[in-house]
């Protein structure tokens, strides 16, 4: 046992600080492949470096990056919610309905209203989840065909055009700070903001234990329903504000809004690290995540590639991040158990 | 009997208002393809006429199924009401049916519920050239009358169809092309962005486009790009263009979703209009606004209520006998054009509506 | 989980699905006169048969605790190879043998990425969703291919002589009855249920968990490039977006079925019913010209019932249990009187200052 | 909290019953713990030990009865007001969450917080840290649970309840899986906490530790407390009696065997960092035991040879025909059977019936053209279950069902079907109460006589010596002995597993 057989500390610590690193890594692992997709491409096409491209390559990430936020706080805690195509859908029609009905509303109000109506969906998702313990696959694709229902009675057909969008609502979608897009700007305190909650808050440790071995965050009192439930408010929440930043960024939606979204989320955030049975991934590596996939298909079109080929390639990439994270993540574990054997030799 | 002619009468009135809306907007299209506007003014004429002659033989009751790609299609809504408008004044009703996807499976259940229905007739718009020929195939055994719009099923003459053609397929293609040749004078690389890959209509009116561009040497077509009709799809892929081919000068969208979506971007990164100039398919409501501040400067379209009133008045009259598929016959005051490449008989509804700033506040639709 | 026999759950399971089934009926027949006949009956094997088929193998996916998404995508390339190959002038019994061969080919990627290398099959089967229909879409591009022998495609417009089903659902009973078999009552089957409940046991019982898991996956690539074929036939021809956004309804249709989504447990009578229900369903809605969009709610809401009912039991009494003594699932604010939970906080105050 | 005077019991719990639905876990729960007393708590499986747990733990709330805690009376509504009673519980299974830290896993729902409610990571390390000391430990606040060994899951377990500064400390078992050195380990720790005034509840089945280290004895059976003694003032065997209620012949029913020919023969195995060179031989009619530290590769030797995980090297042959590297089914074929260290896990599909455990390795045999004759296989599962003297209620009902001795019967039955050549066994006997013990002992020498090659795997080193013919001692992946039954004892077998006798330098 660990008493009569263990190395030096000192030892120890620098295998672990080597597992840390790799640990680490998955997030860099991204980051690297983004940069060589990028840099290839660009390599390739100039222009795909210039202003307007890169600022679209991040505002057309941004909304992914925001529903892979919320989506990584359900995954964490063992569960997933495929609800969100389908409550960015309706949220953007519902908003720019009011806005069509009521043109003086103010803009803050749409927000409002688009979170409002997310948070309800999630909280649904999320009772039924944690209270009634019903798997959250099933529940989220029934809602996903629930709420696309109601959208289409909602939308009944008549599509809500860019001229009674308020203009300030719509200068979101496309305005930037400092060469930044708004909407890039908004992911990234979301992400930074969701990042440090989930690593210095209990609550956001919660949902890893929870994820991460259940009966034991039972036994250590950690409230996993009222958590589940929280995580499916938040994820339901972002959703809402993302139909609003769709709205604001199309300055017109119908019902096809937010479609397919869903598989669209949980694909980036598996390419970014988080495990899909929960327990670990961070916010910040979906948020590369989003970011990776959309620069990749952006990059097939700006080089080039016969549009035919773009969604054959992208999945084919798709496999390949997550077999590189697997990859990265056995070496992580070939690290520990490295130094637990280590650990034991006397 | 007094009931009926007043019908008849809101049946011509209709007609010829549809029909001189569209004259009125030809003209006003300064000049470009005035041989639309020839045609358009010559229907005109001739519409009351036409349709007394027709109208007191259509029976009255008669079901007629608008199967239109997906229930939620705003263009197809109207066009819809449209139909709508037309039974309603010939005595009959519409059920509207469809799928919430745009796909050919999701709109065969409605024509089967036609058949169990003994509906009379039943009016398509193809989400898929063939895959509906099948089930079109046993409606047409069951006796129903089938007609297509929108986008043209291409099954040959198993069913036997009426194709409402919105607009010569040929002249679409054509106008298009012209009309962003006029804007850019006629030189430079052009990209279209379109729907989904396999979109029939899409497809046939492209070929037009090509075959106009032999005719503008200076005029080069770099890509054709794939929006699917999705916003999103569409924004990404017009990006994807615009730093593919940062020397672009135009680009054609013969969707609304996709011109609409392209507008949006230009309008937001106005920097780019200095040397791009966009031009397709959209619907006035859609685009007012890119028109009005200058973003857009020409696009196309006929009125879909007309459209849908048209071809409910064309299933109206298969049904009761009154018109025929022969070429030549007659249709109120259409004529049924011969079989075409791709095509079987069809009624061509008139020439496009060239929208600008002069107009496009005019419409509602 | 259950301490109970698990064909007792499920046969609770299928009698509340028969029910269903009979409402369904009773409720049509009532609504249109056109309802129950034999029409309805083609129709339904029509519609449902290619999403039926592909149903039967990825319930077995699911009792061994994985999942495959990329199912409608695999009937749509399989049709694109056929399709195109039929157009090369290949004789059209080739082009099936080379449509089924390319759902092997998938499936095996599939069962390759996901018990060789151990990845999510979510996660897997995401990507092979976007992949196979991608390289339907490199092999037709914009082109519809409808260059197939009538004496084919008459199966999307008759049904198979002497009968009122479609060829699909034929081919669908057929299939069906095979699975019920090799499920219940073969080795093959006790190790896939094995497999979905106790992976480790059963490897320790000498059952080949990865090598079964392969085999399914394969197995499922083949029954969707058949539903492929038979789907291009129906619609005697064949786009690249073939069968779009089906994967979705085939889940749904399995989980209705009563198969659960943790693996272990489902019945092929539960999944045949579940078919069926969703079949007739779609007829009497769309016969009573009600709008898809409330189609979608309604399989939206018999998806919940469906894993709602199962556990609510249990829910109530937890709940009950919980209202009683204050602690359980989710936690009623603290406990009056006699708790202690009150100097709880003070407690954990005192030991975080350690 | 400040030190109670001695004579105040921490905890006390009177009369408590509970009952799920109909069956009636606990009936009478009774029992009293006193500061700076370990007391122990024996009964066999199903006795209500630990229902009686979980209701200290808070997870459960007695239907009936009176639970006091210094003295008052209180409800806990959760594990966390129980540990905010001071009641700390380590459960049998260390219950850790492999993809956090081991300081996380310590202060989970606990962390030490700084301004604005964050967690304040450098306390909780340094903290975390200074226990791991207290408890002698090296073990890195900052790694991955993930991998730890059974041991440390073991030690991080307790440095939880210290944490919390734990006044009653509940263990369930904690020994079941760990090694003689290990326990004693452990045992020093508890007699550090009692000297603090920790109240400490002893749960085991193996009587001598009970006897070593406890002061007092609570005995509980069929859900009733039994009676309460101190340990000075009773025999092994009146506990015993009073446990089982019925005498309990010889635990350790050995008949001398006379060895046939070999059966298995392992030669110069080896696994990459796990096993190195590894030679021996079992032959017919002997049991051979495989003793040893936990991680000392016990289990991995079972595992390479039934083919579960593969050698890198070595050759492997039973009865003479070498076995295909990594094949459990080739191995079956040969004649191998392995009952698995984890039962629960490995050894059976808990949400089958008896009958689908007992024919799911023999499926082939049962079937004809395929087909599975359910006839057969209820038959075959009813002989065994008579045959190993089973208790259950319906062969359909799902072994989840039963009790751990009950469900090890069900794992023997399943490969007895096969009617094997060679039996390895992985802790025939871990988490079994007494009764059962002796009676799987029998079995297991029943086979023996009957001419069956047994290769047993077991930590209780009372269990080795008197069960084995020979004993095969291994340390890091190597055989370092191998001892005729005669010449072992806990002495020689311990300095084999430990190589120097260092254990008196820690």
């Amino acid at each position: 046992m660990t008493v009569l057989a263990s190395p030096g500390p000192a030892g120890t610590g620098s295998r672990f600080a080597r597992a840390g690193a790799l640990l680490r890594a998955r997030e860099v692992g991204i980051g690297v492949v983004l940069l060589v997709v990028f840099g290839v491409t660009t390599a390739h096409n100039h222009n795909f470096a210039d202003a307007n491209s890169v600022q679209q390559l991040l505002s057309g990430a941004a909304l992914i990056a925001m529903l892979g936020v919320g989506e990584t706080l359900v995954i964490v805690t063992r569960n997933v919610d495929l609800s969100v195509g389908s409550v960015v859908g309706l949220s953007a029609y519902v908003i720019g309905d009011l806005f069509s009905h009521h043109p003086g509303m103010p803009v803050i109000l749409g927000f409002a209203v688009g979170i409002g109506i997310g948070a309800v969906i999630g909280a649904i998702n999320g009772f039924i989840t944690a209270a009634l313990r019903v798997p959250s696959l099933v529940v989220t694709l029934a809602m996903l065909y629930i709420v696309r229902g109601v959208d289409g009675r909602v939308v009944n057909g008549v599509i809500i055009v860019p001229s009674n969008i308020p203009s300030a609502f719509v200068a979101i979608g496309f305005r930037t700070f400092l060469g930044i897009p708004w909407l890039a700007i908004i992911a990234f305190l979301i992400v930074v903001v969701v990042a440090y909650a989930m690593r210095s808050f209990r609550s956001g440790r919660d949902l890893y234990a929870i994820g991460s071995n259940p009966e034991a965050a039972a036994l250590a009192g950690v409230l996993s329903a009222r958590r589940v439930f929280t995580a499916f408010v938040f994820s339901g929440a972002l959703a809402g504000l993302a139909g609003a930043l769709f709205l604001a960024l199309h300055a017109e939606v119908d019902v096809t809004a937010g479609t397919g979204y869903e598989l669209l989320v949980v694909a980036a955030v598996v390419v970014g690290g988080v495990a899909i049975f929960g327990g670990s991934g961070t916010v910040v590596g979906a948020a590369l995540g989003a970011l990776l996939l959309n620069t990749i298909n952006q990059a097939l079109v700006a080089s080039r590639v016969s549009s035919f080929w773009n969604e054959a390639i992208a999945g084919a990439l798709l496999l390949g991040a997550i077999a590189f994270d697997r990859w990265l993540s056995l070496r992580v574990a070939r690290g520990l158990r490295s130094a637990e054997g280590a650990h034991r030799d006397l | 009997m007094t009931t009926t002619r007043a019908r008849q009468r809101r049946l011509v009135s209709a007609l010829v208002l549809a029909l001189v809306g569209m004259t009125a907007a030809a003209c006003s299209s300064s000049g470009s393809s005035s041989g639309a506007s020839g045609s358009g003014t010559s229907s005109a004429s001739s519409s009351s006429s036409a349709s007394s002659s027709s109208g007191g033989a259509i029976k009255k009751g008669l079901v007629v199924y608008f199967i239109p790609k997906d229930t939620q299609n705003p263009y197809e809504v109207i066009a819809d009401k449209g139909g709508e408008k037309a039974l309603a004044e010939l005595g009959g009703k519409v059920v509207v049916s469809s799928g919430t996807q745009d796909t050919a499976a999701a709109q065969i259940p409605s024509i089967q519920a036609a058949i169990q229905a003994h509906a009379n007739a039943i009016v398509i718009a193809g989400n898929d050239p063939s895959a509906l020929c099948p089930s079109l195939n046993q409606a047409a055994s069951a006796g129903i009358k089938i007609v297509s719009f929108d986008s043209d099923v291409d099954c040959g003459s198993s069913p036997d169809h009426l194709f409402i053609n919105q607009a010569n397929t040929e002249q679409i293609g054509t106008s298009e092309v012209s009309l962003l040749a006029s804007e850019i004078g006629s030189k430079g690389q052009i990209a279209i962005l379109s729907a989904a890959a396999s979109a029939t209509n899409q497809n046939a009116w492209i070929k037009y486009m090509k075959q106009e561009l032999a005719k503008y040497p200076n005029m080069k077509l770099v890509t054709t790009v794939y929006g699917n009709d999705d916003p999103a799809t569409s924004l990404q892929v017009l990006q994807g263009l615009l730093s593919a081919y940062p020397n672009l000068r135009g680009i054609i969208s013969p969707t609304t979703v996709g011109i609409s979506t392209a507008a949006q971007y230009l309008d937001t990164h106005k920097n780019l209009l200095s040397h791009l100039t966009l031009t397709g398919l959209g619907l006035p409501s859609q685009m007012r606004k890119y028109v009005e501040d200058g973003t857009v400067a020409k696009f196309e379209l006929w009125n879909p209520s007309n459209l849908g009133y048209l071809a409910g008045y064309a299933a109206a009259a298969l049904a009761s006998g009154t018109a025929s598929l022969t070429p030549g016959g007659s249709l109120g005051s259409y004529t049924v054009l011969a079989p075409a490449a791709g095509t079987g008989p069809s009624v061509v509804l008139g020439p496009p509506t060239v929208f600008d700033k002069s107009n496009v506040s005019q419409f509602n639709f | 989980m259950t301490s109970e026999p698990v064909w007792r759950r499920a046969l609770r399971w299928e009698t509340g699905l028969v029910v269903v089934l009979i409402a369904v009926l009773v409720f049509g027949s009532v609504r249109s006169s056109d309802f129950l006949n034999t029409t309805t009956l083609f129709y339904v094997g029509l519609n449902m048969g290619e999403i039926a088929i592909m149903a039967l193998p990825l319930m077995l996916i699911v009792i061994t605790g994985e999942i495959d998404l990329s199912v409608a995508s695999m009937l749509g390339l399989s049709g694109a190879v056929l399709g195109q190959l039929t157009a090369d002038g290949w004789p059209v019994g080739l082009a099936m043998v080379a449509a089924l061969v390319t759902g092997a080919l998938g499936g095996a990627l599939n069962g390759m990425l996901v018990a060789r290398l151990g990845l999510p099959s979510i996660a897997v089967t995401i990507g092979t969703l976007t992949l196979f229909r991608g390289l339907a879409e490199i092999v037709l591009g914009a082109r519809t291919i409808t260059a197939f022998p009538a004496s084919l495609t008459k199966i999307g417009v008759v049904p198979l002589p002497g009968t009122h089903l479609a060829y699909s659902a034929v081919i669908f009973i057929a299939a069906a009855v095979v699975f019920g078999v090799v499920l219940h009552a073969t080795r093959a089957g006790r190790s896939i249920v094995a497999a979905g409940l106790a992976p480790e046991a059963a490897q320790f019982a000498g059952i080949r968990v990865r090598r079964l898991k392969f085999g399914l996956f394969v197995l499922s690539g083949v029954l969707c490039a058949l539903a492929g074929i038979l789907f291009t036939l129906k619609n005697a021809s064949v786009s690249y977006n073939a069968g779009t956004g089906l994967e979705l309804n085939v889940v749904a249709i399995v989980l209705f079925g009563g198969v659960s989504i943790f693996g272990g447990r489902g019945t092929v009578i539960g999944v045949v019913l579940s078919v069926i229900i969703f079949g007739t369903l779609q007829q009497v809605l769309t016969q009573m010209q009600i709008q898809p969009e409330v189609q979608n709610i309604i399989t939206g809401v018999l998806l919940l019932i469906s894993v709602i009912l199962p556990n609510g039991g249990e829910a109530v009494r937890r709940i009950r249990a919980r209202l009683r003594t204050g602690s359980g699932p989710v936690r009623a604010p603290a406990p009056p009187a006699r708790s202690v939970t009150p100097s709880d906080s003070a407690l954990t105050r005192q030991e975080n200052t350690q | 909290m400040s030190e109670q005077p001695a004579p105040v019991p921490r905890v006390t719990l009177d009369q408590a019953a509970k009952s799920f639905g109909a069956v009636r876990a606990l009936i009478d729960g009774t029992i009293a713990l006193y500061p700076g007393e370990a007391h122990a708590l024996v009964g066999e499986n199903g006795a209500g030990k630990s229902t009686l747990v979980k209701i200290l733990a808070g997870v459960y709330q007695p239907d009936s009865g009176v639970l006091t805690v210094n003295g008052e009376p209180v409800t806990l509504s959760g594990p966390t007001a129980a540990r905010g009673a001071g009641i700390s519980i380590i459960y049998q299974e260390p219950t850790l969450f492999p993809d956090l830290t081991v300081a996380e896993n310590i202060f989970m729902g606990r962390q030490p917080l700084r301004a604005g409610r964050r967690i304040d990571r450098a306390a909780m390390n340094r903290s975390v840290a200074g226990i791991l000391a207290r408890l002698g430990v090296v073990l890195d606040p900052q790694r991955q649970a993930r991998g730890l060994s059974v041991a440390d899951q073991q030690i991080v377990e307790i440095a939880k309840a210290l944490s919390a500064s734990a006044k009653v400390l509940v263990m369930d078992e904690p020994t079941a899986a760990l090694t003689a050195v290990e326990v004693a380990r452990l045992f020093e720790v508890i007699s550090a906490l009692r000297a603090e005034g920790v109240a400490v509840l002893f749960i085991s089945h193996r009587l001598e530790e009970v006897f070593a280290i406890c002061q007092r004895i609570t005995i509980m059976r069929d859900g009733r407390f039994v009676r309460t003694a101190a340990a000075a003032a009773i025999t092994v065997d009146e506990v015993i009696r009073a446990m089982v209620g019925r005498d309990l012949d010889v635990l350790f029913p050995k008949t001398p065997a006379e060895p046939g020919e070999v059966v298995l023969r392992v030669d110069h195995l080896s696994r990459e960092g796990v096993l190195h060179d590894i030679s021996f031989s079992v032959r017919r009619g002997e049991i051979v035991a495989l003793a040893g530290l936990v991680g000392a590769g016990r289990s991995e030797v079972a595992r390479a040879v039934f083919g579960i995980d593969r050698r890198s090297s070595g050759e492997v042959s039973v009865r003479g025909t070498p076995l295909p590297n990594g094949s459990p089914l080739a191995a079956m074929a040969a004649g191998v059977a392995l009952v698995p260290e984890d039962r629960r896990q490995q050894g059976l599909v808990m949400d089958l019936g008896i009958d689908r455990n007992t024919a799911l390795a023999s499926l082939g045999r049962l079937s004809r053209f395929g087909l599975i004759r359910s006839a057969r296989e209820r038959d075959l599962a009813a002989s065994w279950a008579s045959r190993l003297q089973l208790k259950f209620g319906r062969l359909r009902d799902a072994v989840s069902t039963l009790s751990g001795g009950n469900q090890q019967k069900v794992v023997l039955g399943k490969w007895l079907a096969r009617e094997p050549c060679l039996l390895i066994i992985d802790e025939p006997t871990r988490g079994i109460d007494v009764g059962t013990k002796a009676e799987v002992h029998r079995i297991l020498d029943g086979l023996v006589t009957d001419g069956l090659a047994v290769l047993m795997i077991s930590s209780e080193l009372p269990e080795v010596l008197g069960m084995a013919d020979r004993i095969l001692v291994m340390r890091e992946g190597r055989i370092t002995a191998e001892l005729a039954r005669a010449e072992a004892d806990e002495d020689t077998v311990m300095r084999a597993a430990t190589g120097q006798p260092r254990e008196a330098a820690a």
